[in-house]
């Protein structure tokens, strides 16, 4: 027991205490018995696996911008390389890291075990979704492998189906194939918290993690087809040539915008909302209080769900859609920034009264909170139209979204992953080098990323290879700074593999937090739990927890 | 299997409904509908009714695929939570219509 | 300290003491409830399906609008007795996948088995219409690309009793956006019949499986959400139909 | 400490011009300015609060200071308090926002106009005078300048920073943007819309003149034919005179004066012609036929250039009469070259 006064960290003894033998990782050995299980926990480290691979590819090509961008001149690579690596980079780092990273990893473990469920309501189909994205990913790599795509993430028409002559068609399938995977993982999620609730698990007794994933469940399911047959469309706009988006043939290329933007605004939602489910429960835990206005977080997840339906063309609004519903966008665009507000000050207010300890995860949901709000209000700059006409196309634009989805989703992962590394592995991971890494990926992140503001005000726009030269001192400061971050990002991939073998044993509650995931062994059982748990509490439920220690110590002791 | 699995609360739960067989007769109802439909729209086409005819064509379209999600896809015996997955799907797809149609409507706007 | 709710003992000895039949999975405390997530699991399928032609849908609202005269000239060359006949056809095979579904509920293996085949039968005829159509548009020429050729829609071929064209001519420039037509004609109605053969495929599964006898014990739900699949790309193409068929009919205005 | 020389120059250099803020030099700058330094200021008493209230709270209730906890289930009154200051403050950006936007996208009727056609990757300028520009251009200070814009290819956008001022170019459709430049001086031109390899080659420099030195420049860059009779030979050498002859017996309308009216259409709606409705008429004629007319003329689609398309569009903008047609009708038929009278060329 290693309690002292500033934390809570509960573990068992280190000289008697083992990983229970019994458990998902033990359950069956071999390869195989990894690729073909049903087990959501097994597909959850499946995908973690995955999509850290790919988030140090796209890292790599971040690296290579940044590095390209420490001289105004086009030095380094040359132009239409540098234009694959940006794309990669967004493809990568969109669709096939932060888009399945909350929900796929962290969500596909810890979610069913949250409202009592044994597994997901399909197994199958859940696996079907990993080897979907496996496929979709080996696309990608192959359009790198085979010479790159330099579309940008966003593949506009009529440059991506007509001049540009590159893995365009390869890419697109890949991401088309991808964007299933995630369909099926929101699917999944649906029907399972509205199917295999435990009984006495109410939607209101959901910890709010389940809440905001239900929510970036309802945009990957509604949202995701739409970006699939826009890819379509540009396939057999390049291939044969059909005229949908083509302007020559009386297509209208902002058609295309329209529908890639239905998707993909929604989609940023789908990169935040899980994300701020890991917050609630870090923040909760850390502070030893119920959520602050749980039912208004929770339903504030929904409102930006639904809401994000309405507002994507903030994407275009210089593009050339009418005056009028630019305005009507706009607005919407400032109602949907509302719901994100409402959740920020909740949290603030949870930590009032409460009894605050400081571990790895809590530094990382502090993070978020900081960069997120700078983020989010950032993105009401762009939201109002006047302001977006000199920022669109700018740095600040690629600030902006650095903030929300580095700063608040990828810390938000990284938070969530320390989180429940116990729950998952058994062990715990080094509790003072994973603060070093916090903290150094979060100064790393500011000079990266704060310089990049004042750079898309000053008017250097995204996407170029080489600039003024008026604008070196900020790019220096910025690549700088991606240089501490990389340095942040890379300690935990090491100690967290060290920690597999050598962490301490954690127990099954180390940080005595109220969700049913943390009643269970670490890590579980396959089963996940013997007898159907009842549930006769509500969420984050503290005093119901030391009620229950205090019974066990007493019956057991 | 233990009773305390089952909710209680599922006896009035808005997403649970009980099976129901729907017979053939229904069908065979259903059927002869959507045939008649379909010779009412061809029909229909034919005759000049102006900006009527898309309206009727897309009006009995509409018809047709209610009845079929109503009956052949059984959807009026189902729970209520299945009946919100359809009418949200639906919605959805209006709202991508009717907000993408706020762009094209009034890009004109002003010109004449 | 042990502070959990999971006692220790052997899991092998609780495992699957509940279950009735041999496809209810473990996870599921009920077959009820197995088979409400499998509907809902399936009808949150179809709503992505619905996003899918949605957006093809509205390409051809906007088009359409946009191109009118070029939409109703394309329109009219398609055949309305091969699309009627085929609408009929495809209804028919709703028809009897309902019928299947019934069958396996009052758990009626042959008949269902009848109804199974009908429904592909139907399905192929369905495709083979389409596949005449889409031969006859090649032959014209009106697959868009390169070799796509106007010339029907500038020059329409005469009637030869009144020696009037058969149709309004097209100017040039208008004449273009059937192409814009055909384009969005062949997305939509080849999505569609991907669908369909992807839904033949399985039914000839689901068929031999029905023969097995796998869905005559009560457990029908792979038919009933089969059967969902089906009536969903039967709702895609009574839309298409009189969308793409049936634009403008009437000569002379 | 010791820092050289060169970097020290550097960074004074750097401090001096522009290090946080692009320079103001047009009259949309203040407003623009001005918003952001709003939204700047609800940005940081945001932060500022929810940093307060997070490290606030952190520190008063750290575990050492606060052992245990007290439940607390939340409070409406707080709920509606940062539901609606937020969405007050977000209203106003948007209002705000809003009537910024259309400062910046709809010109004054003043404007003069400057015909801009990007393609892959440079910027072609072309003045009403004929004077003809790459990746330049040359402005008057203090007068409203719109800018129509083309693009050949794909999307491009033509963003000039220290006028705060951005808009997309788009393939197949005019898009017009406006400025008044108020300082001398040459700025940045950005592409700034991703339109292929080298898209950060797609960049020049705009040098606002005052308006003696525009003078200036307008009649020492002359290429000797304005953009208008240029137009009109392209009328003639096209064959739209065929047509638009003036003549009441003329198989198409007599196009002068058709610029600025409202155009009656034969499917009962009416239009008013402006340079995109000229371009869209000669591109798909049988879009919006006029009253009248019957669908015969031809498509000039991939037959002209952009460029040609803009001669075109000021020809038929400076149209005021019929005489200059009849005169080109004479002209081509004895196949003469168009006359050059300097006297349509009125912008
Ligand atoms: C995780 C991803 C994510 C998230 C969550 C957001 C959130 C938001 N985004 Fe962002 N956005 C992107 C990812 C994201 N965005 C990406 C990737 C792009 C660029 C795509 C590309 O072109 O490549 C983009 C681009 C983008 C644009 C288009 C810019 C352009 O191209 O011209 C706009 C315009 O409106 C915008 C707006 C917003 C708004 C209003 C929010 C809101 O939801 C934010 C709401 C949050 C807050 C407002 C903060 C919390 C509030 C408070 C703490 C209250 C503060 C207190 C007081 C005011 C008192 N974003
Ligand atoms: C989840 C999303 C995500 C994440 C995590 C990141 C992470 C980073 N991004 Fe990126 N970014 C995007 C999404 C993301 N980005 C998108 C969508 C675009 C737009 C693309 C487009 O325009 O189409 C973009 C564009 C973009 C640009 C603009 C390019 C341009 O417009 O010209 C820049 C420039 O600074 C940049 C930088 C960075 C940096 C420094 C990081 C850092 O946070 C990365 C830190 C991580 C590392 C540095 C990895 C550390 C590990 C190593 C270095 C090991 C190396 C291993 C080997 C070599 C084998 N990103
Ligand atoms: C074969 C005859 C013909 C030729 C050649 C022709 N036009 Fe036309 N044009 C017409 C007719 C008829 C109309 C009116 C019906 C319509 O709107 O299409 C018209 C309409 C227009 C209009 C729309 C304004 C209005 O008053 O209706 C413009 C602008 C125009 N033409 C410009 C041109 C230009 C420029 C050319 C040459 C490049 C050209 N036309 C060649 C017959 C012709
Ligand atoms: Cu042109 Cu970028
Ligand atoms: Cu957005």
């Amino acid at each position: 027991m290693s309690t002292t006064s500033s934390t809570i960290v509960n573990l068992p003894d280190q000289r008697t205490a083992t990983i229970p033998k019994m458990n998902y990782i033990s359950a069956e050995d071999g390869l195989l018995s990894w690729l073909f299980t049903g087990d959501h926990k097994r597909i959850a480290m499946l995908y973690l696996i995955s999509i850290t691979f790919f988030f140090f590819i796209g890292g790599a090509f971040a690296g290579l911008i940044r590095l390209e961008l420490l001289t105004p001149q086009p030095d380094l690579v040359a132009s239409d390389t540098y234009n694959k690596l940006f794309s990669m980079h967004g493809i990568i780092m969109v669709f096939l890291f932060l888009v399945p990273s909350v929900p796929a990893t962290i969500g596909n473990f810890v979610l069913p075990i949250m409202i009592g469920a044994k597994d997901l309501a399909f197994p199958k189909i859940n696996l079907l979704s990993w080897y979907l994205y496996m496929i979709g990913g080996i696309f990608t790599l192959a359009a790198l492998v085979l010479g790159g795509v330099d579309t940008g993430w966003t593949f506009t028409t009529p440059l991506s189906t007509h001049y540009l002559n590159t893995h365009v068609v390869t890419a697109g399938l890949g991401v088309f194939i991808i964007g299933f995977s995630s369909i099926f993982t929101g699917l999944n999620f649906i029907v399972t918290i509205h199917r295999m609730r435990a009984p006495g698990m109410t939607w209101f007794r959901m910890p709010l993690f389940v809440w905001s994933n239900y929510a970036a469940s309802i945009l990957m399911v509604l949202g995701t087809p739409v970006l699939a047959i826009t890819l379509v469309l540009v396939v057999l706009e390049r291939t044969i040539h059909i005229g949908v988006f083509d302007p020559n043939l009386g297509g209208d290329p902002l058609l295309f915008q329209h529908l890639f933007w239905f998707y993909s605004h929604p989609a940023v939602y789908i990169m935040i909302l899980p994300g701020m489910g890991v917050i609630s429960e870090i923040i909760s835990t850390f502070s030893r209080k119920r959520v602050f206005g749980y039912t208004a977080v929770a339903f504030s997840s929904v409102a930006i769900a639904v809401f994000g339906f309405f507002v994507w063309e903030h994407h275009m609004f210089i593009m050339g859609v009418s005056n009028y519903s630019a305005l009507v966008f706009s607005l919407l665009t400032m109602l949907v920034a509302v719901p994100s507000a409402i959740k920020v000050f909740n949290w603030a207010f949870t930590l009032q009264k409460g009894s605050i300890t400081f571990e790895t995860p809590m530094l990382y949901a502090f993070a978020f909170i900081g960069l997120f709000t700078i983020g989010g209000l950032t993105g009401v700059f762009l939201g109002s139209l006047g302001m977006d006409i000199h920022l669109t196309e700018t740095y600040f634009i690629v600030a902006h979204f650095h903030y929300v989805m580095v700063g608040g989703m990828l810390m938000a992962f990284l938070g969530g992953v320390h989180f429940w590394w116990p729950k998952m592995t058994g062990r715990m991971y080094p509790e003072s080098i994973s603060k070093l890494s916090a903290v150094t990926s979060f100064i790393g992140f500011n000079l990266t990323f704060m310089p990049q503001f004042i750079l898309g005000y000053l008017g250097m726009p995204r996407r170029y290879h080489a600039y003024p030269a008026e604008y070196q001192v900020l790019n220096v400061l910025s690549t700088a700074g991606a240089t501490v971050l990389g340095i942040g990002f890379l300690m935990p991939l090491i100690y967290l593999a060290w920690s597999l073998k050598y962490g301490e044993i954690a127990g099954n509650n180390p940080w005595q937090a109220t969700g049913l995931e943390w009643q269970i062994q670490s890590p579980p059982l396959t089963e996940n739990f013997i007898e159907t748990p009842v549930v006769d509490y509500e969420a984050y439920d503290y005093e119901w927890l030391a009620h229950k220690t205090e019974q066990e110590v007493t019956t057991v002791g | 299997m233990s009773s305390h699995h089952h909710d209680p609360a599922n006896v009035t739960n808005p997403e649970h409904a009980e099976h129901r067989i729907v017979q053939p007769g229904t069908y065979i109802a259903v059927y002869i509908a959507l045939l008649i439909f379909t010779g009412i729209t061809v029909g229909a086409a034919f005759v000049d009714l102006h900006i009527f005819n898309p309206i009727i064509a897309v009006a009995i379209a509409c018809i047709k695929a209610v009845i079929v999600i109503l009956f052949f896809m059984h959807v009026i015996f189902q729970s209520k939570l299945i009946k919100m997955t359809v009418a949200a799907g639906f919605f959805t797809f209006l709202i991508l219509i009717v907000m993408t149609l706020t762009d094209y409507m009034s890009r004109a706007w002003g010109l004449w | 300290m042990d502070n959990t709710i999971v006692a220790t003992h052997d899991i092998q000895a609780e495992e699957h003491h509940h279950v009735s039949l041999p496809q209810h999975r473990h996870h599921f405390e009920t077959e009820e409830q197995q088979r409400e997530a499998g509907t809902f699991g399936m009808w949150l399928f179809l709503l992505t399906e619905i996003m899918f032609f949605g957006g093809l849908f509205f390409a051809y609202l906007l088009y359409r609008n946009w191109y009118n005269p070029a939409f109703v000239a394309a329109s009219n060359q398609l055949s309305i007795p091969l699309g009627t006949v085929n609408t009929g056809v495809l209804i028919s095979s709703g028809f009897f996948m309902a019928l299947g579904v019934w069958a396996a509920e009052v758990r009626k293996k042959g008949l269902l088995v009848i109804f199974l085949v009908l429904t592909i039968l139907s399905g192929c005829i369905f495709l083979g219409v389409k596949y005449f159509e889409y031969k006859e548009k090649w032959e014209k020429h009106h697959i868009p690309g390169a070799s796509f050729d106007i010339s029907e829609f500038v020059n329409p071929p005469l009637n030869p009793k009144t020696g009037k064209p058969i149709e309004q001519p097209l100017a040039p420039d208008m004449a273009q956006k059937t192409q814009v037509f055909f384009s969005l004609y062949f997305a939509m109605t080849g999505m569609h019949a991907l669908h369909m053969i992807i839904g033949i495929v399985l039914l000839v599964w689901l068929t031999i499986r029905a023969n097995r006898g796998d869905f005559s014990s009560g457990y029908v739900a792979p038919i009933e959400n089969f059967g969902l699949y089906w009536h969903f790309v039967d709702i895609v193409w009574i839309f298409l139909f009189p969308l793409l068929y049936l634009i403008n009919r009437h000569p002379g205005t | 400490m010791h820092i050289s020389p060169v970097l020290w120059q550097f960074l004074v250099k750097w401090l001096t011009n522009s290090a946080l803020f692009p320079r103001e030099a047009s009259t949309i700058a203040p407003y623009a300015d001005a918003l952001y330094f709003f939204l700047l200021l609800i940005t940081i008493v945001g932060l500022v609060l929810v940093g307060a209230l997070v490290l606030g709270f952190s520190i008063r209730y750290r575990k050492e200071r606060n052992p245990v906890a007290t439940q607390v289930e939340g409070s409406t009154l707080l709920e509606a308090t940062w539901t609606i200051i937020p969405l007050a403050l977000f209203l106003i950006c948007f209002v705000w926002g809003a009537l910024l936007y259309f400062r910046i996208y709809n010109p004054p009727t003043n404007a003069m106009n400057i015909y801009v056609v990007g393609k892959q990757w440079m910027w072609k300028a072309e003045h009403p005078g004929g004077q003809h520009e790459i990746n330049n251009l040359h402005v008057p200070m203090g007068q409203p300048i719109q800018l129509t814009m083309i693009s050949q290819d794909v999307f491009h956008s033509f963003s000039i920073p220290d006028f705060r001022v951005k808009r997309e170019v788009i393939p197949g459709r005019y898009s017009t943007v406006w400025f008044e430049a108020t300082t001398p001086g040459t700025y940045h031109i950005f592409c700034t819309q991703y339109c292929g390899t080298k898209h950060s080659g797609m960049i020049g420099e705009v040098t606002v003149l005052s308006p003696e030195d525009y003078k200036k420049w307008t009649e020492g860059s002359t290429s000797g034919m304005s953009l208008a009779q240029n137009g009109e030979r392209l009328f003639a050498s096209m064959g739209c005179n065929a047509c638009h002859s003036g003549n009441a017996a003329a198989r198409g309308p007599s196009l002068a004066g058709v610029y600025g009216s409202k155009l009656q259409l034969a499917n009962g709606s009416q239009v008013l012609v402006n340079e995109a409705y000229l371009r869209d008429a000669i591109l798909n004629p049988s879009q919006h036929l006029t009253a009248g007319y019957a669908p015969i003329m031809p498509t000039y689609q991939g037959q002209i250039s952009e460029e040609g398309l803009i001669d075109l569009v000021e020809y038929l903008k400076s149209l005021k009469t019929n005489y200059r047609v009849q005169q080109t009708l004479t002209t081509s038929e004895s196949n003469q070259a168009a006359p050059m009278t300097p006297g349509v060329v009125k912008p």
